[in-house]
C-alpha cells in the first residue's frame, strides 16, 4: 500500500534519511523504532511530502506521490496525529475535529464526531474548551481523534503515547487494534518499543537515517540487538 | 444650554459615522491578520484603488446616464470589488506568497513595499492631485431635539453605517460557523498542520485576501460617495487608522474591528468637538495606548494565556 | 557659450501640483521668451525642473539638487512649508533664488537672507487686509477661523486673528485641523451649535473643499473666507456647487495690467495660459533674473545686490526690494465665487 | 505547455484587470463632471507584456532557478569575515568623501545618519526582538532636544549632543516601562501611537516647538569652539579664518560627514560589544522564549527596557546631528514613513546583522536618490525594490552567524 | 532533612466552571523527591503553574521555607530558588547550549555596563567565572562535546539534559520537573533516573516531579501524591501507592 524506495531527505544541508526502503502493506500495522534523532519523524513526515524526498521513491496504492503537494497526498486517504500533537490551539476541541473531517459530509462528521467521543469520553466533556488550553494528555487524545476522524486508509502515528497516563496508553495500543480490524493500516512510530512491537505485525528499526534492521513485531522484540538498544533490558 | 443635547447626538452620529468608515476597513485587515497573522500595510491602498475603481466606473456610466441611483452605485460596488478582488489575489500572490515560512518580519516590510508602490502606480497612472467625485448620494435625514439645532445625518452616512453593520454580521457568522471559515482559523494558527489535514492552504490564503481586498473596495466607494474626493495617498492614512482600530478591537476579531472603529470615530469626533481638532488624534492614540495596558490583546481579542 | 541654469524646485507630485503647473507656466513662458529673443548677454536660459512635492521633507534634497546641479539662480517652492527650511540652503550657498509662491512671513524674517527674493507679497500684508475687508464690508459680530497647522495655513490664519482682534471682532473659535483627514463633521457640528457669522479658512483647497461640501451637508449655511492658496480649479471640483458665494484673496489680477500685452501674447504662442495667481509672478521673477544678470553678469553675488538696490518693470508691475528680499508694495484684492466656479473682483 | 497557456493567459486577464482602471482609461475632469478616456494600446501592450513572460520568460528563469536554488545556500558571514569586511567599509568610508563631489558627500552623510538609526533599531527589532514601528519618535526627541535647547538656551551642538542622547533614552525608558509587557502587534502599534502622539505633540505645542514651522537656524557643530560658516556671529573667528583657508561649503560638508562617521562607527562598536555582554544574551533569550526567561528568574521588563532605552539613545544621538546636519527640524521629517524606512533597513540588514545594516541603509538611501532621475517614478521605484528585495534576500542582504561565545575543550 | 522546604495549602485553581485544581495541600521537604501523579487532565501541571508564579491561584497559600510566594510574578518566584522545566521541552533553541547556561546565570552576574563596554578585568573575570560553571555543569551532564552547537539541534534526551543543567546552574532550592521523561528511551530514562538522584544527594536540591512512566517515579520519589479530578485521592510512600486500589482503577490500570 505505502512503499518507500531508497528514499533520502534532507533539512537544507543535513541529511536526515539515508536510503531508507520501507513497506506498510495493507491491513498491517508496521512499526518502526529507533533512537532519538534517528529520522523516524522525518520519515513519517516525507510520506506526507513535507519535507519531501530528494531523491527515491515514495508511493501509495501503487502510485507516485514523492513529488506530489502536502495536501493532495492527505486526501489520498492518509491522516497523520503528528509528533507535538499540533492541534489548533484557539479553537475548540470540537472545531478541531471537524478539521480533522473537513472534506467529509454533516453526516459522516456528526458519526465520526461520536465515535471520537465515545474513545476519548474527556474530549466530549471539553469540546467547547479550546484546545491550547488542555492538558498535554488530553491535547494528545485530540490530535489522536482528529486523525481518526477522516477515516483514513493509512494511519500515521508518531509517538501517540507521549504523555499520556499508563491507563490510557493501554486504552490507544487497544484502539490500534480496533481499528486495524476496521480495515485501517497503521504505521507507527514508538519510543514504548515494547508495547509497539506488541502490537505490530512488523517493525523497522532505524538508526542515524538508516534502515538497520526489518522484520516481524514478534522476532523484533526478542532481537538481542532491540532489546539491548530499545527495551531497556 | 438647551443646545447641548441636540448637539451631542450630533455629534455621536458624526462620530458613528466616522467609526463605520474606520471599520469597514479594519475588518478586511483584521480578516487577513487573522488569517496569516501579517500586517497588510497595503490594506489601506487597496481600499484607494477601490475607491478610484469606482470612480472610473460612476465616470464611465455618466452622472446624468437616466439609470436609478441605487443602480448605479451596485454597479460601481460591483465592478470595485471585482476589480480589488483581482488586485488582492495578485498582490498576495507576488509579494507575499513567496515570502511565506520565512522570518515573520519579512512580509511586512514587503507589504510597506508594495504600499509605497500601489501609492505610486496609481499616482502615475491617474495623477497624483485630488479628484473629485461628484456629489450623488445627497439629501439627509433631519430632525430637531427640542431646540433650533437640527440634527443632519446624510444618507452617503447613514449608508456606510448600515453597510458596514450587515457586513460585519455576515462575516462574523461566515468566520464562526462555516466550514471555510473554520479553515481559515484553523490556518491562521498552524498553517503546516491544516494541510496535513488536506486543505489546500494557498487557496485559502487567496481567497482570504480576495475577500479582504473586497471589503476594502466596498469601503473605498462608499467612502468616497460620501467625502468626494480622492487621492491617490488617501489610503496610508486611513489604513494607518484602521489598523489602529482593528488593533484596539483585538487582533483578528471581526467584531472587536467594528467595535474599534467605532470608539475610535467616537474617541476623534469627541476630542475634536470638546477638546481640539488638533488633539484629536492624540486623544485616539492616546486611547489606545490606554485601552491596550488594560487589555493586552484588545478589547474583544482572546487572551494570550499560554499554557505552559 | 555655456547656458545659465535656473532650478525650478516646485510642486510637480501631491495636492499642490495645480500651483507647481502654473508657476512652471509662468517661469518657463518667460524663458522661452528671454531665449528667443537671444537670451542674456548672449547666454541661453536652461530651465531645471525639480520636484519638491510641496512637502517640507522634500525641500532640502530638492534645494540641495539645484545646487548639484550647478544652477546659481532659481525660481524657488511654491509653499511656505517648503520654502522655510529651502531659504538656509540657497543663503548658505549663496544662491540667487526668488519664490513666486510662498508668502509666509517666516520665510524672510527668520534669517533675514541676502540671496532670497519674492514676487509676492507677504501673509502679515494679505492678512490684515483680509481681516481689513472683513471688518469694513462684512461687519461680523464672531468669526471662526480654521487653518491647516502647517506654516503658511497657520501663519495666515493668526494674522487674520490678531488684526480683527485690534478691529474688536470676537474671533469665537481658532482651531487647528489636520490635512489630509477626510471628515470633518465634527468641527462642522460645533461650527453650527457657535454660529458665526463668518468662518476663515487658512490652507490650501483640498481641506477647504471638504469643509465646504460638508459644511453644507450638515446645513451650515455661513459664508466662507480664504487666502491665495485656497483659489484653484481643484477647489471647485472637490466642493461642487457649495463653493458659492466663498471670498478669498488674491494678488490683483495681472493680465488686466497695462503694459502686459505682450506678456501675453508670450504665453499666447507657447500654449499657455496665463491665469492663475502664480503664473505672473512667476514670469517676472524670470524677468528680475534676466535683468540683473545683464546688467552685472552671471555672478550671484553681485545679481543679489543688484537686486537689492535697484527697481524692475515686470509682469506684475514695478518691483522694489527691501533689505531681506520682500517687495516694497504688493497689492492683494478680495473675489467671490458664483456657483458656476468663476470668480468676480469685489471692490474695495 | 497547454496548461501554461491557460495560466499565461488568466494572467494576461488578471493583468488587463488590474491596469485598465489604473492607466487604461484616464479620469479627466471638466469642470465639476468627470469622464474616461481610454487608452486601449496601454491596456494591450500591458497585457500582452504579461502574456510573454508568464509563458516564456518566467518559465525559463524558473528553471534556471530551480537548478541554482538548490545548491546555492545562502553564504552566512563568518566572524573574521565580517571584522575584515567592517574594517574595509571604515577604510573606505575614512578615505572617500576626499575623492568625490559634494553630492555624493551629501547623500554618504545621509546614509551615515540611517546607519546609526539602523543600528539603533537592531538592538531593539533585530536582538531583542521587539517590533517597534515608533522608533522616529525617539529619534524626533534627540532632534528637538537640540533644537529646543538651542533656541531656547542657546547650547550648542556638543553642549547638546549628550543630553540628546540622555534624553531620547529618557524617553524610551519611560514610554517602554508600560507597555513592553505586550505582545507583538500590540506593542508594534502602541510604539505607532507613540511615535505619532510625540509628532503631534511637536505640532501643537505651538509657542515651543514652532509647530509646523519647526526651528530653524540651529548651528552646524563648531570645530573646537571655532564655528564652520561663511559668516561668523559678532566676537566669533569662523574656522576657516583660523586655518587661513578660503570659505567652501565643500570643507563644511566633509566635516559633518566624518562627524556622522564617527558617530556612525560609535553606535557600531557598541551594539558590536553588547550583544557578547550577559545583557546581550539576556536579549536573544527573551526573543527566543519570554516564559523560559521567566522561569530562570530574569525580568523581561527590565531586560526588554534595557533594550529599548539603549536603541532609543542612539536615535536620539542621530537625531541631535540631523537637526545639526539641516539646521532646522520640523515634525514632518519624523513621519512614520521614516520609522518604516529604518525597520525596512534593519529587516533587509538581516536582523540583528550589523553589516547587513550597513549596507542596507546604503542601498535604501541611494536608491530613491539614484531613482530621482526617474522623476515621478522615483518612489514607484522605491516601493517595487523594497519588495524585490525582500522576495531575492529573505534572510536579509547578510545574515551574519550570530557571535557567541565557545567552549574550549 | 525533616525540614518542610514548599508547603502549599488548600490551593484552588479554577478556570471559568471548570476546577482544575480542587483544594490541594502537600509540603516538600528539604531534599526530597516528591512526586505527584494521576490521569490526564488531573491538574499536575496546574499545580506547577501556580506554584512558579504562572497562574494567580484562585485561593490557596504557597509557603517557600516559610516565606509566602503566591501572587509573585514568576520570575520572582525563580529567585526564590524554584525553577522548572516544561512538559514540552523549552530551551533557547537558536542560542548554543553553552550560552543556554550563560542566560541562565544572569541574576547572578552583576557586572555594569560600562565595565563590558570597555572589557574591564572585572568583567573578564566574571564571564570567565560564569564559563567556568557552565563547563562545569557540561561535563556533570555529560554533554560538554554539544557546547557549541545550538540547543535546538540536539537530540530529545540530550536537550532534557540540557534543560535539567539549566535549572540547576540557578543554584535552585526546589526543582520542578514537569514529565521530564516524555519521549525518551528506557535507556534514557533510566539515566534521568540517576541524574535525579545524584543531583539530589550532591546538589542538595530537592524535586518535585509530575511523571507518567511508572518505572522512574518508583524508582525514584520519596513520596507520591496521586490526584485525579484536581483533587488529591492519595499521598503516601511508593510502595503503599502502588497497591492502592483507588490509584489502580483511576490511573495505573491493571497491568
Ligand atoms: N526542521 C529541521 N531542520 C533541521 N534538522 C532537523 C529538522 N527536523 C529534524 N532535524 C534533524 O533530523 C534528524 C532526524 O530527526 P527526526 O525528528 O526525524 O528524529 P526522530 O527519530 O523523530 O527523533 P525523536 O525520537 O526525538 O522524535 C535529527 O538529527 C534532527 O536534528
Ligand atoms: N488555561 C486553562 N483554561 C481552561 N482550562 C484549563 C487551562 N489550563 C488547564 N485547564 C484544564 O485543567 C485541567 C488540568 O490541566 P493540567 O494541565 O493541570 O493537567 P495535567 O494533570 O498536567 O495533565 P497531563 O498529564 O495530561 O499533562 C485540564 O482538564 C485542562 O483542560
Ligand atoms: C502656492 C501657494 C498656494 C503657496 C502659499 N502662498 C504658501 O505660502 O504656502
Ligand atoms: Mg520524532
Ligand atoms: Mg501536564
Amino acid at each position: 500500500m505505502l512503499k518507500l524506495q531508497n528514499v533520502h531527505t534532507y533539512y537544507g544541508a543535513i541529511q536526515a534519511l539515508n536510503d531508507v526502503s520501507v513497506e506498510v502493506n495493507k491491513g498491517e500495522i508496521v512499526t518502526l523504532i529507533g533512537a532519538n534523532g534517528a529520522g523516524k519523524t522525518t520519515l513519517l513526515m516525507t510520506v506526507c511530502g513535507s519535507p519531501r524526498a530528494r531523491s527515491g521513491t515514495v508511493s501509495f496504492e501503487g502510485e507516485d506521490i514523492t513529488q506530489a503537494q502536502t495536501h493532495t497526498i492527505m486526501r489520498r486517504g492518509i491522516a497523520i496525529s503528528p509528533e507535538g500533537r499540533r492541534v489548533f490551539p484557539d479553537l475548540t476541541v470540537a472545531e478541531n475535529l471537524k478539521m480533522g473531517g473537513f472534506f467529509l459530509g454533516s453526516r459522516e462528521i456528526e458519526e465520526g464526531l461520536a465515535h471520537v467521543y465515545t474513545l476519548f469520553p474527556r474530549l466530549k466533556e471539553r469540546a467547547n474548551q479550546r484546545a491550547g488550553t488542555m492538558s498535554g494528555g488530553e491535547q494528545q487524545m485530540l490530535a489522536i481523534g482528529r486523525a481518526l476522524m477522516t477515516k483514513p486508509k493509512l494511519l500515521l502515528l508518531d509517538e501517540p503515547t507521549l504523555g499520556l497516563a499508563p491507563l490510557i496508553i493501554t486504552q490507544i495500543f487497544d484502539i490500534i487494534r480496533t481499528i486495524r480490524e476496521q480495515g485501517v493500516t497503521v504505521f507507527l512510530v514508538e519510543q514504548n518499543a515494547n508495547k509497539a512491537l506488541q502490537v505490530a505485525d512488523r517493525g523497522y528499526v532505524l538508526e542515524t537515517g538508516k534502515v538497520v534492521l526489518a522484520d516481524t513485531g514478534a522476532n523484533l522484540l526478542v532481537n538481542d540487538q532491540v532489546r539491548q538498544a530499545y527495551l531497556g533490558a | 444650554m438647551s443646545e447641548l443635547i441636540p448637539q451631542l447626538t450630533q455629534q455621536l452620529f458624526n462620530g458613528l459615522s466616522l467609526g463605520a468608515i474606520y471599520a469597514l476597513i479594519a475588518i478586511g485587515y483584521t480578516m487577513v491578520y487573522g488569517i496569516i497573522g501579517m500586517i497588510n500595510f497595503a490594506h489601506g491602498e487597496i481600499y484607494m484603488i477601490g475607491a478610484y475603481v469606482g470612480l472610473v466606473t460612476l465616470s464611465a456610466i455618466g452622472v446624468n446616464s437616466g439609470l436609478p441611483l441605487p443602480m448605479i452605485i451596485l454597479i460601481m460596488l460591483v465592478i470595485a470589488v471585482l476589480v480589488t478582488g483581482v488586485y488582492g489575489y495578485a498582490i498576495e500572490k507576488v509579494a507575499y506568497a513567496p515570502l511565506r515560512g520565512g522570518p515573520r518580519l519579512v512580509p511586512l516590510i514587503s507589504a510597506i513595499g508594495m504600499s509605497i508602490f500601489l501609492q505610486n502606480w496609481v499616482a502615475i497612472g491617474q495623477g497624483a492631485r485630488d479628484m473629485a467625485v461628484p456629489a450623488l448620494v445627497t439629501g439627509s435625514v433631519q430632525f430637531q431635539l427640542g431646540s433650533d439645532f437640527v440634527i443632519t445625518a446624510p444618507y452617503s452616512r447613514i449608508m456606510i453605517i448600515v453597510v458596514t453593520v450587515l457586513l460585519m454580521i455576515a462575516l462574523t457568522l461566515f468566520i464562526k460557523y462555516s466550514r471555510m471559515g473554520r479553515a481559515s482559523r484553523a490556518c491562521s494558527q498552524d498553517l503546516h498542520m491544516a494541510n496535513l489535514l488536506g486543505i489546500d492552504t494557498n487557496r485559502i490564503i487567496s481567497f482570504t485576501f480576495i475577500i479582504g481586498a473586497m471589503l476594502a473596495a466596498v469601503g473605498g466607494v462608499l467612502i468616497a460617495l460620501a467625502i468626494g474626493k480622492l487621492n491617490p495617498f488617501i489610503g496610508f492614512l486611513a489604513g494607518i487608522k484602521a489598523f489602529t482600530a482593528a488593533v484596539l478591537g483585538g487582533i483578528g476579531s471581526i467584531p472587536g474591528a467594528m467595535l474599534g472603529g467605532v470608539l475610535l470615530g467616537l474617541a476623534e469626533t469627541f476630542a475634536a468637538a470638546y477638546i481640539s481638532s488638533q488633539y484629536k488624534d492624540i486623544v485616539a492614540f492616546g486611547l489606545l495606548v490606554f485601552i491596550l495596558l488594560f487589555r493586552p490583546t484588545g478589547l474583544l481579542g482572546k487572551p494570550e494565556v499560554e499554557k505552559v | 557659450a555655456d547656458t545659465i541654469k535656473i532650478g525650478i524646485p516646485q510642486p510637480m507630485t501631491g495636492p499642490a501640483t495645480q500651483y507647481g503647473d502654473q508657476i512652471q507656466a509662468g517661469a518657463l513662458t518667460a524663458i522661452e521668451a528671454i531665449n528667443a529673443a537671444g537670451g542674456v548677454k548672449g547666454q541661453k536660459l536652461e530651465p531645471l525642473l525639480i520636484d519638491d512635492g510641496c512637502e517640507p521633507k522634500q525641500a532640502v534634497p530638492a534645494a540641495n539638487r539645484v545646487i548639484n546641479s550647478g544652477a546659481k539662480f532659481a525660481v524657488a517652492h511654491a509653499c511656505s512649508g517648503t520654502t522655510v527650511p529651502a531659504v538656509n540652503v540657497y543663503e548658505q550657498e549663496g544662491i540667487v533664488a526668488i519664490t513666486p509662491g510662498a508668502t509666509s512671513p517666516l520665510v524672510t524674517d527668520t534669517i533675514k537672507p541676502h540671496f532670497f527674493f519674492r514676487t509676492i507679497g507677504r501673509d502679515d500684508q494679505q492678512g490684515p487686509f483680509a481681516a481689513g475687508y472683513i471688518a469694513k464690508e462684512l461687519k461680523p459680530k464672531t468669526v471662526a477661523i480654521l487653518h491647516d497647522k502647517q506654516t503658511y495655513g497657520s501663519g495666515i490664519a493668526s494674522q487674520v486673528r490678531d488684526t480683527l482682534a485690534k478691529d474688536k471682532i470676537n474671533v469665537g473659535l481658532f482651531e487647528g485641523i489636520n490635512v489630509g483627514d477626510s471628515d470633518y463633521s465634527a468641527v462642522i457640528t460645533k461650527l453650527k451649535s457657535l454660529n458665526p457669522d463668518l468662518i476663515y479658512f487658512g490652507g490650501y483647497h483640498a481641506e477647504l473643499g471638504l469643509l465646504l461640501r460638508q459644511a453644507r451637508e450638515q446645513g451650515l449655511k455661513t459664508q466662507f473666507m480664504g487666502p491665495e492658496g485656497v483659489a484653484n480649479k481643484d477647489l471647485l471640483a472637490i466642493a461642487g456647487p457649495a463653493i458659492e458665494g466663498l471670498l478669498v484673496t488674491l494678488p490683483a489680477d495681472f493680465t488686466k495690467l497695462p503694459g502686459n500685452e505682450k506678456v501675453l501674447e508670450n504665453f499666447k504662442t507657447a500654449k499657455r495660459s496665463p491665469d492663475g495667481a502664480f503664473t505672473m509672478p512667476a514670469y517676472a521673477a524670470v524677468q528680475i533674473l534676466a535683468d540683473s544678470i545683464n546688467a552685472v553678469g552671471a555672478d550671484p553675488v553681485k545679481v543679489a545686490d543688484y537686486m537689492h538696490a535697484n527697481a524692475f518693470n515686470t509682469a506684475i508691475g514695478k518691483v522694489e526690494y527691501d533689505a531681506k528680499g520682500d517687495l516694497k508694495k504688493f497689492e492683494f484684492a478680495v473675489f467671490k465665487w458664483d456657483k458656476a466656479g468663476n470668480m468676480e473682483q469685489l471692490k474695495f | 505547455m497547454g496548461n501554461n497557456v491557460k495560466n499565461a493567459l488568466i494572467a494576461a486577464f488578471m493583468a488587463g484587470v488590474i491596469i485598465a482602471p489604473v492607466f487604461g482609461l484616464q479620469i479627466v475632469r471638466q469642470g465639476m463632471q468627470t469622464h474616461l478616456e481610454p487608452e486601449w494600446d496601454v491596456i494591450a501592450a500591458g497585457v500582452a507584456i504579461v502574456f510573454v513572460f508568464q509563458l516564456l520568460v518566467r518559465p525559463f528563469f524558473a528553471r534556471l532557478f530551480a537548478k541554482k536554488a538548490v545548491k546555492r545556500a545562502l553564504p552566512v558571514l563568518s566572524d573574521s569575515a565580517r571584522r575584515g569586511m567592517i574594517l574595509l567599509l571604515v577604510a573606505i568610508a575614512v578615505i572617500f568623501p576626499f575623492f568625490t563631489g559634494r553630492a555624493q558627500v551629501d547623500i554618504a552623510t545621509l546614509v551615515l545618519i540611517y546607519i546609526m538609526l539602523g543600528l539603533g533599531l537592531n538592538i531593539v527589532v533585530g536582538f531583542a526582538g521587539l517590533l517597534d514601528l515608533g522608533f522616529v519618535g525617539f529619534y524626533a526627541v534627540g532632534a528637538y532636544t537640540y533644537a529646543l535647547l538651542y533656541h531656547w538656551a542657546g547650547w550648542g551642538f556638543w553642549q547638546a549632543l549628550p543630553l540628546a542622547g540622555a534624553m531620547s533614552a529618557l524617553f524610551g525608558f519611560v514610554l517602554g516601562f508600560p507597555v513592553l509587557r505586550l505582545r507583538g502587534d500590540y506593542l508594534a502599534i502602541v510604539t505607532l501611537g507613540f511615535g505619532e502622539i510625540i509628532r503631534l505633540l511637536l505640532i501643537n505645542l505651538y509657542s515651543f516647538t514652532g509647530g509646523p514651522d519647526g526651528i530653524s537656524g540651529i548651528p552646524k557643530p563648531t570645530v573646537f569652539g571655532f564655528p564652520m560658516a561663511r559668516r561668523a556671529a559678532e566676537g566669533q573667528t569662523t574656522f576657516h579664518q583660523l586655518v587661513g583657508w578660503d570659505f567652501s561649503n565643500q570643507d563644511i560638508i566633509v566635516f559633518l560627514y566624518l562627524m556622522a562617521l564617527c558617530l556612525a562607527l560609535l553606535a557600531l562598536f557598541v551594539s558590536n560589544r553588547v550583544i557578547r555582554m550577559p545583557i546581550g544574551r539576556a536579549w536573544e533569550a527573551l526573543r527566543e522564549d519570554e516564559i523560559a526567561c521567566r522561569s530562570l528568574g530574569l525580568n523581561p521588563t527590565r531586560i526588554k527596557l534595557s533594550a529599548f532605552t539603549m536603541g532609543a539613545m542612539f536615535a536620539g544621538l542621530g537625531g541631535a546631528f540631523f537637526a545639526a546636519r539641516q539646521g532646522l527640524v520640523n515634525p514632518e521629517s519624523f513621519t512614520f514613513m521614516e520609522s518604516a524606512l529604518i525597520l525596512a533597513i534593519v529587516v533587509l540588514g538581516g536582523m540583528g546583522s550589523q553589516v547587513g545594516v550597513i549596507l542596507a541603509a546604503i542601498v535604501l538611501t541611494v536608491v530613491p536618490e539614484i531613482a530621482r532621475e526617474f522623476a515621478e517614478y522615483r518612489m514607484l521605484i522605491f516601493g517595487l525594490v523594497m519588495v524585490l528585495m525582500m522576495m531575492w534576500r529573505p534572510q536579509g542582504l547578510l545574515p551574519v552567524k550570530r557571535p557567541h561565545v565557545e567552549l574550549k575543550a | 532533612m525533616s525540614e518542610v522546604l514548599l508547603k502549599v495549602s488548600d490551593l484552588t485553581m479554577r478556570f471559568g466552571g471548570l476546577l482544575a485544581v480542587d483544594q490541594v495541600a502537600f509540603e516538600v521537604m528539604r531534599d526530597e523527591v516528591f512526586a505527584i501523579i494521576g490521569p490526564n487532565g488531573a491538574g499536575k501541571t496546574t499545580v506547577f503553574n501556580c506554584v512558579g508564579g504562572f497562574y494567580k491561584p484562585s485561593s490557596g497559600s504557597i509557603l517557600m521555607d516559610g516565606k509566602t510566594i503566591n501572587g509573585l510574578p514568576s520570575h520572582k518566584v525563580a529567585q526564590q530558588g524554584l525553577v522548572r522545566t516544561f512538559q514540552n521541552v523549552r530551551l533557547f533553541k537558536h542560542l548554543t547550549v553553552l550560552e543556554n547556561l550563560l542566560v541562565a546565570q544572569h541574576t547572578h552576574i552583576q557586572t555594569g555596563l560600562l565595565q563590558g563596554l570597555l572589557k574591564l578585568p572585572s568583567y573578564r573575570k566574571s564571564e570567565d567565572e560564569a564559563l567556568q560553571r557552565a563547563g562545569d555543569w557540561l561535563d556533570f551532564m555529560d554533554i560538554r562535546q554539544y557546547a557549541n552547537r545550538e540547543a535546538g539541534n540536539l537530540a530529545y534526551g540530550h536537550q532534557r539534559r540540557l534543560e535539567i543543567a539549566r535549572c540547576m546552574i540557578t543554584k535552585p532550592r526546589l526543582l520542578m520537573l514537569d514529565e521530564p521523561a516524555a519521549g525518551l528511551n528506557p535507556q534514557e530514562k533510566r539515566d534521568l533516573q540517576k541524574l535525579i538522584d545524584q543531583l539530589r544527594k550532591e546538589f542538595d536540591v530537592a524535586v518535585l516531579l509530575i511523571e507518567h512512566d511508572m518505572s522512574l517515579v518508583m524508582g525514584v520519589s520519596d513520596r507520591i501524591m496521586v490526584m485525579e479530578h484536581g483533587k488529591p485521592i492519595t499521598t503516601g510512600l511508593p510502595a503503599e501507592v502502588r497497591v492502592d486500589p483507588r490509584v489502580i482503577k483511576a490511573y495505573l490500570g491493571e497491568e
